[in-house]
């Protein structure tokens, strides 16, 4: 099973990510839940969301307390307290940032990598909207799903031009990052 | 088997009747009847409501039939009559009395115009005939009611024309001749043997009457006028006012005088005056012990003749001294030069009988070249003598019946207490009544005397306000001959009449208490039921909360207490 | 191949499916994703019905009760304040015996205000004399509600399809949604014999005096003891119909050797199942999970707990000065049993506290002692609270 | 031509107007109410589905297992007639029934507890008429004061004493309120004036929207009066101005039925036990009787009810009696 956590602002499609990431995983058949820290919050604070993907069934429904990966939408959120509490050893950290992974100074026990996700979003949609070209990395980054997987998801969402423009900004950002790179973490870890 | 409980407790429709709320009732409606003071007050004993009613449902004819069960001549009376009803009518205390007087004229009228026939059939050949004397307004009555009864007519008058004082002493002014022929014409046609110049006394005895007749019914009428003087002094060349009307009336002629006084303050002092007016004499005083009527005056001290007629007097210049009493008769020899008036006032002495007392120091002279007493009239006694009581008249009970005579009837001017001519035409239906029964060996009971329905029982809330109709009189400067002065109203005015009228006492058919029945315990019918009203109290259910009492517009429920 | 959705989106869908003619609701986190989604199907063209966006859950409730009333199948969902806003029309359309469904999308009752999980308002109205179901899952959840419009018309009973809120209505998972055709052949359309119809004017809630109140009401009583029949009957067609399992009135697992089972309602059983799984060291486990609420069925409870030593109660509600609403009523039922087990309750989960995997253990724990407490909070944290209230 | 009176039990349901209550129902004695429902029905026909506000009306009209009611007939909850009457018009529309819907309240269940309901059911824009049977009280539960209450009268929660004289607030507007929701049709009616009352409930019902109808219906336990003089103390009310019969649509007033000669409110409140403390001798007395007087006025100002000759303007004949009422169909 496969556990992630996705950190964001209100208004910054944080649940939308999750479930994006869920749609996509259910629609290559696999077993996904996605479900958001549920919480009275307004635009602009902290959220964070849930997802698991897992080849079986999915029973549990408590929150995601060690996850394998976090995607934090917004660089100014990583020392936010608790946001890297419970990641695995190790784990993956993707921010959304211009700047290089370095010189965020986040836990060196973990693997982090940086994509400007923002500026690609202006680029292809026109709405700095971080959270699409951040999946499409991460999906890049762990094979965890085909990228059509996640276009699939998209298209429920969108149609035509729009869906377009998400088409290639989802290409555009998978090259961003090393394709795999984070694939046999994973692997080893389902093991 | 027992109730069952349905599911989620609904029930059906109307179930409730199943509870009867009339066990509630501590006290019940009623529909009850009061006369309406109209019918009351008629004395020809006309139901106006009746007739009132029918107008306002536009039915003129039966309109008419109705009144003619009463009266046979409404278009006289509708023009003559002194109309006690409107007087009477509740309606005056709210704005204007109903113009019953003017509806039944213009029914009476309608009747001429289009021909109907009273609603009565011929006697057989074989029924009795009865002997009625005097074709006058109370002979005439009588006759037509005899026949309405069943039984046959031989009317006696000693003139060659019916009519009696109608045709004698009323001026074409107040009652056309043509509408006068064309009713007694129709009312003789009903199959009453009409017997002109037949006088009694002369050719007729009353002997030979009650031989001939089963029941005589007298309506003799008076023909002299009361003897008359001041202190013994009669001016020599006095005229009695009833003759100098009969004589003009007949000849057209007057003698010509410049101004002339007529004492009397009845129907005949106030036509002549007129009459005298229209003959051309510049001043006409009438000198009256009585005040002209008006609504501050009490009716005892008004004068006798109509107020209609008083005030159309004033209108043609005649000059009306109330209250006065002539006191010396100014002569030139034997001739008259005028009047010595005073005031005078009916007031009571110490026993508290009413007495006539002249205020001394009022006295005033009146010149005029002619004096002409009009202050009623008495019978010719010739042939009558046995019959007549002290005051010179026949008398009679409630039914005209003459005291001791058995067979005898009378009726009108005849008996002395009745000198108007609705007061003779129910005279002479009463005297019908009690000839009937007489033959047919009932006793008659005279009804109950019932309250009529009075103004504080009727719910005015529910009438709108209207002003009654006047009809259009002659302007004065034409009243020179005898062109009818009284114009006719139209025929939507008396509609409105009919619509205004309370319909005291009756029910009227106007919903209020089946609408207003909060228990729905009031019922519509489909026609009219035999307690006179539309509706049916749903006893079962009422539980007598009196409302349809209190919002009836017509006082025509009460309510009584439960047994 | 299965829909990703999200739990409310599933039960708009569903409810859709089931073609009511009139839906009134008052939005209340967290059941407003479903009246939303129901707006937008409605907006779409996709769902043809009377929406009526009422003023308050009191006219939500009163409104689809004058609609079904009137002939009309009728739903509506509420949450919390708006439950108990709702009660006194709960009592009234169940009373009448009028037939229709309500989601309830489980949330905490304040004060404090908590917007988050637990079942305290449906506890709140369960003697309201409505059937009311709890589902595992957002695809029981859906079944459900098809089974409920069918449950309702056929007991002319209300039923409450009770969901946690935010844990199944706003997660996304996968979902089988049922097709058109299979609801339609499962769910005829609605003919209600007593509807408000001019061409047979009868009287609805009339005023029923002592002499027959009694009656009235136990002919209620009966008729929702009576609706166990239907509702296994529901779960049995459905599962016929379309191939999947969803819980009728109670559902128990475990190894035959268990003598200890736990009893929940509602989607802790998930977490609970996972748990028993991650934790093959523990004493076998018998998980219970109560679907059907009201009416209580008793027998299955019984055949259920058959062999159990000790049976643990978790509920997500609490009744003050008493414990546990599910636990007294079932130590009521076993109390005269012989072969009874020791019954101990727990609060679990109560304002939306995140119900972790460890909590199977907790409570196997902490209802190890021989004379049990008879109701404890089990993830409470003691230093919280303040001296005098521990 | 006169006939045996007719048989009741044959008579009762075959009347020319349809009678959607029947006899049997248990209100008090010259009930405002009962008078007020069935004139409302006799207008709407049997064609309509009534939703009941718990109030007099519902009780004493439905004691299971009778009822007087022949239409279809509900009553949920007291302040719920008009969410339940716009759940039965939502459905008649889902089922493409043209019936129409009626709901019946109390001022209880309209002015106070049902409020809510009612704002909703209008703002809604439902094709719902909604009538209000006002009495002025919570005469239900045994006469406790309601913001229908008029000002200064005797409820058993607003009693006259030392310190007090009947009720301190003013009664509440309510059509005013009702209109303001900017509905097509709004009236005033009284069961004085049943013709007006029937005619304002045909023009409701041929308006496609939410109409209101607030009718005056006296209460002789409440106001203390004989239940034979609940029609004049309703007339006496719309005579002396304290129950202004008007017309609103959208807002603005469209119909008046004028007073021909405004009476003294005194005629008004003499007649009723609830006013009786106003007649003291004293001078918070005289100072509340001069300020209903002075509201009276202020209404008759205020929608010019006066008029002028015998029948000033136009009352469509709704307080005169016509010879032979109304004629078989």
């Amino acid at each position: 099973m496969l556990e992630i956590r996705i950190h964001g602002r209100g208004g910054q499609g944080n649940v939308v990510a999750a479930y994006l990431l869920a749609t996509a995983a259910i629609g290559e058949g696999r077993h996904a839940q996605a479900f958001p820290a549920f919480g009275a919050e307004r635009r602009g604070a902290p959220v964070a969301a849930f997802v698991r993907i897992a080849a079986h069934p999915i029973h549990r429904r408590d929150q995601v307390r060690s996850p394998d990966f976090l995607i934090i939408q917004d660089q100014t959120l990583v020392h936010v307290p608790g946001v890297t509490t419970g990641l695995k050893p190790g784990g993956g950290i993707l921010v959304n940032s211009e700047r290089p992974a370095a010189e965020l100074g986040l836990d060196p026990g973990f693997v982090t990598l940086t994509l400007p996700a923002t500026r690609l979003a202006q680029e292809y949609l026109g709405r700095p909207v971080p959270n699409t070209a951040l999946l499409a990395a991460f999906l890049s980054l762990t094979g965890a799903l085909p990228l059509e997987a996640l276009i699939e998801a998209l298209a429920q969402r969108f149609k035509g031009d729009i869906l377009e423009r998400n088409r290639k900004l989802v290409e555009a950002a998978a090259h961003e990052v090393p394709a795999g790179a984070w694939k046999e973490d994973e692997d080893a870890r389902s093991a | 088997m027992s109730t069952q409980i349905t599911r989620g407790a609904y029930a059906l429709p109307g179930t409730a009747l199943a509870f009867k709320t009339g066990t509630w009732r501590t006290q019940r409606p009623r529909h009850l009847h009061s006369p309406a003071p109209c019918h009351g007050a008629c004395p020809a004993g006309e139901d106006a409501q009746a007739y009132l009613a029918l107008v306002e449902e536009e039915d003129f004819h039966a309109a008419w039939q109705t009144i003619v069960q009463a009266n046979p001549i409404p278009s006289v009376t509708g023009r003559v009559c002194h109309h006690p009803c409107e007087a009477a009518c509740n309606r005056g205390r709210y704005d204007s009395p109903i113009a019953i007087h003017h509806v039944e004229r213009f029914l009476g009228d309608q009747a001429l115009r289009e021909g109907w026939d009273y609603p009565l059939s011929p006697p057989p050949a074989e029924a009795p005939r009865i002997g009625v004397v005097g074709a006058g307004p109370a002979g005439l009555a009588c006759a037509y009611h005899l026949i309405r009864l069943g039984l046959n007519v031989d009317l006696f008058e000693a003139l060659p024309l019916a009519g009696g004082l109608l045709r004698t002493a009323i001026p074409e002014y107040r009652l056309p001749k043509d509408t006068l022929d064309r009713e007694i014409e129709r009312l003789l046609a009903t199959g009453i043997r009409f017997r002109p110049n037949h006088r009694l006394g002369r050719d007729l005895s009353l002997d030979e009457l009650r031989q001939d007749y089963p029941a005589l019914f007298l309506g003799l009428g008076t023909q002299r006028s009361r003897p008359w003087s001041i202190d013994g002094a009669t001016p020599s060349d006095l005229r009695e006012g009833l003759d100098l009307l009969q004589e003009y009336l007949e000849m057209g002629r007057i003698p010509e005088w410049r101004s002339v006084a007529v004492i009397g303050a009845g129907n005949t002092a106030i036509d002549l005056a007129r009459v005298l007016k229209r003959a051309g004499v510049e001043e006409v005083h009438v000198i009256s012990h009585k005040a002209i009527p008006a609504p501050d005056v009490p009716p005892e001290d008004r004068m006798p003749a109509i107020e209609r007629e008083i005030r159309q007097a004033l209108e043609e210049g005649v000059r009306i001294h109330e209250h006065r009493g002539v006191q010396r008769l100014l002569l030139r020899g034997e001739r008259v030069i005028g009047v010595e008036m005073v005031h005078m006032k009916k007031l009571p002495d110490p026993s508290g009988r009413l007495r006539r007392i002249a205020f001394e120091g009022t006295e005033t002279l009146l010149h005029v070249e002619q004096v002409i007493p009009a202050i009623g009239q008495i019978m010719d006694p010739e042939g009558i003598e046995p019959l007549l009581n002290r005051w010179g008249f026949l008398g009679g009970d409630r039914w005209g019946a003459i005291p001791d005579q058995a067979g005898l009837f009378t009726g009108g001017d005849a008996r002395g207490d009745h000198g108007m001519v609705s007061e003779a035409v129910g005279d002479g239906r009463l005297a019908a009544e009690a000839i009937q029964a007489l033959l047919s060996r009932r006793s008659l009971e005279p009804p109950e005397e019932r309250t009529p329905l009075a103004f504080e029982h009727l719910n005015l809330h529910y009438f709108e306000p209207g002003q009654r109709p006047e009809p259009a009189l002659l302007p004065v400067e034409e009243r020179t001959g005898f062109q009818e002065v009284e114009g006719v109203l139209a025929r939507s005015q008396v509609h409105a009449e009919g619509v205004r009228c309370f319909s005291c006492g009756e029910c009227m058919a106007c919903d209020n208490c089946w609408t207003l029945c909060p228990d729905s315990a009031v019922l519509k019918a489909r026609e009219r039921c035999q307690d006179g009203s539309h509706y049916v109290f749903d006893y079962d259910y009422c539980k007598g909360c009196g409302l349809c009492a209190e919002e009836c517009p017509c006082g025509y429920i009460e309510m009584v207490a439960e047994g | 191949m299965p829909a990703a959705l999200e739990g409310s989106q599933a039960i708009a869908r569903a409810v859709a499916l089931c073609r009511p003619q009139v839906v009134a609701a008052y939005p209340i986190t967290p059941q407003t994703h479903i009246v939303e989604n129901i707006s937008k199907l409605v907006a779409d063209g996709r769902f043809d019905c009377e929406l009526v966006s009422v003023e308050s859950e009191f006219s939500a409730a009163s409104v689809v009760l004058g609609a079904a009333a009137a002939g009309a199948r009728a739903y509506t969902a509420s949450s919390s304040q708006g439950i108990l806003l709702m009660t006194e029309v709960l009592y009234d359309i169940s009373g009448m015996r009028i037939p229709l469904v309500l989601t309830c999308a489980n949330r905490a009752v304040s004060a404090p205000l908590n917007i988050w999980n637990d079942q305290q308002d449906a506890m709140a109205v369960r003697d309201s004399g409505w059937i009311m179901l709890f589902c595992a899952d957002n695809q029981e959840a859906v079944d459900t509600t098809v089974q409920a419009f069918r449950i309702a018309e056929r007991t002319e009973l209300p039923v409450m399809v009770c969901v946690d809120g935010f844990t199944l209505t706003h997660t996304l998972e996968p979902i089988d949604l049922p097709s058109q055709e299979d609801v339609d052949a499962f769910l005829p359309p609605f003919e209600f014999e007593r509807r408000l119809d001019p061409a047979r004017p009868i009287s609805q809630g009339t005023l029923v005096s002592p002499e027959w109140f009694p009656e009235v009401r136990h002919a209620n009583y009966q008729a929702l003891l009576a609706a166990e029949a239907e509702i296994e009957a529901a779960a049995r067609d459905w599962a016929g119909l379309v191939g999947r399992e969803t819980g009728a009135l109670v559902e128990a697992d475990g190894p035959g050797e268990a003598r200890t089972g736990v009893l929940c309602m509602g989607s802790i059983h998930g977490t609970l199942e996972a748990a028993r799984a991650a934790a093959p060291d523990l004493e076998p486990v018998r998980l219970i999970r109560l679907r059907c609420f009201r009416p209580l069925p008793l027998a299955a409870i019984e055949a259920a707990c058959a062999g159990l030593d000790r049976l643990i109660v978790l509920e997500r509600a609490i009744a003050p000065g008493l414990g546990g609403v599910l636990t007294t009523e079932l130590r009521a039922f076993f109390a005269d049993r012989a072969d009874a087990p020791r019954i101990y309750g727990f609060a679990v989960g109560l304002g939306g506290r995140d119900v972790p995997l460890e909590t199977l253990g907790r409570a196997l724990a902490s209802s190890a002692a021989d004379n049990p407490r008879h109701f404890a909070v089990l993830d409470l944290e003691p230093e919280k609270l303040p001296e005098e209230d521990r | 031509m006169d006939h045996q009176c007719p048989d009741p039990d044959r008579l009762r349901l075959r009347q020319p107007r349809f009678q959607g209550l029947t006899s049997g129902h248990r209100a008090c004695a010259g009930c405002g109410a009962a008078i007020t429902a069935r004139l409302v029905l006799e207008a709407t026909g049997p064609d309509v589905l009534v939703a009941n506000a718990t109030g007099c009306l519902e009780v004493f009209s439905t004691p299971w297992p009778e009822s007087a009611w022949r239409v279809p007939w509900i009553h949920s909850l007291f302040e719920n007639a008009g969410s339940v009457a716009a759940g039965m018009e939502a459905a008649l529309k889902a089922q493409g029934r043209d019936t129409k819907v009626i709901a019946f309240g109390g001022d209880g269940g309209t002015f106070d507890i049902g409020f809510r309901a009612l704002s909703g059911m209008l703002e809604r824009y439902h094709n719902v008429l909604y009538v209000c049977y006002d009495n002025e009280a919570y005469m239900n539960t045994g006469v406790q004061r309601s913001s229908s209450t008029p000002h200064a009268a005797r409820t058993t929660t607003s009693p006259p004493g030392k310190a007090r004289m009947g009720k301190r607030h003013l009664k509440k507007d309510i059509l005013s309120i009702v209109a303001a929701h900017h509905i097509p049709y709004a009236a005033t009616a009284s069961v004085a004036y049943p013709p007006d009352l029937r005619k304002k409930v045909r023009r409701a019902l041929a308006i496609e929207g939410p109409t209101f109808l607030h009718v005056h219906s006296p209460c002789p336990l409440g106001w203390g009066h004989d239940g034979a003089l609940s029609i004049e103390i309703a007339r006496l009310a719309v005579e002396t101005g304290m129950f202004p019969l008007i017309e609103l649509e959208r807002g603005g007033v469209t119909g008046v039925m004028p007073i021909r000669n405004p009476r003294p409110v005194a005629e008004y409140l003499r007649r009723q036990a609830r006013f009786r403390h106003l007649f003291q001798d004293d001078a918070k007395a005289r100072e509340e009787l001069e300020h209903l007087q002075a509201i009276a006025d202020h209404n008759i100002e205020f929608y010019g009810l006066t008029g002028h000759g015998p029948d000033a303007l136009d009352t469509e004949g709704a307080d005169t009696a016509h010879r032979g009422g109304m004629r078989w169909a």
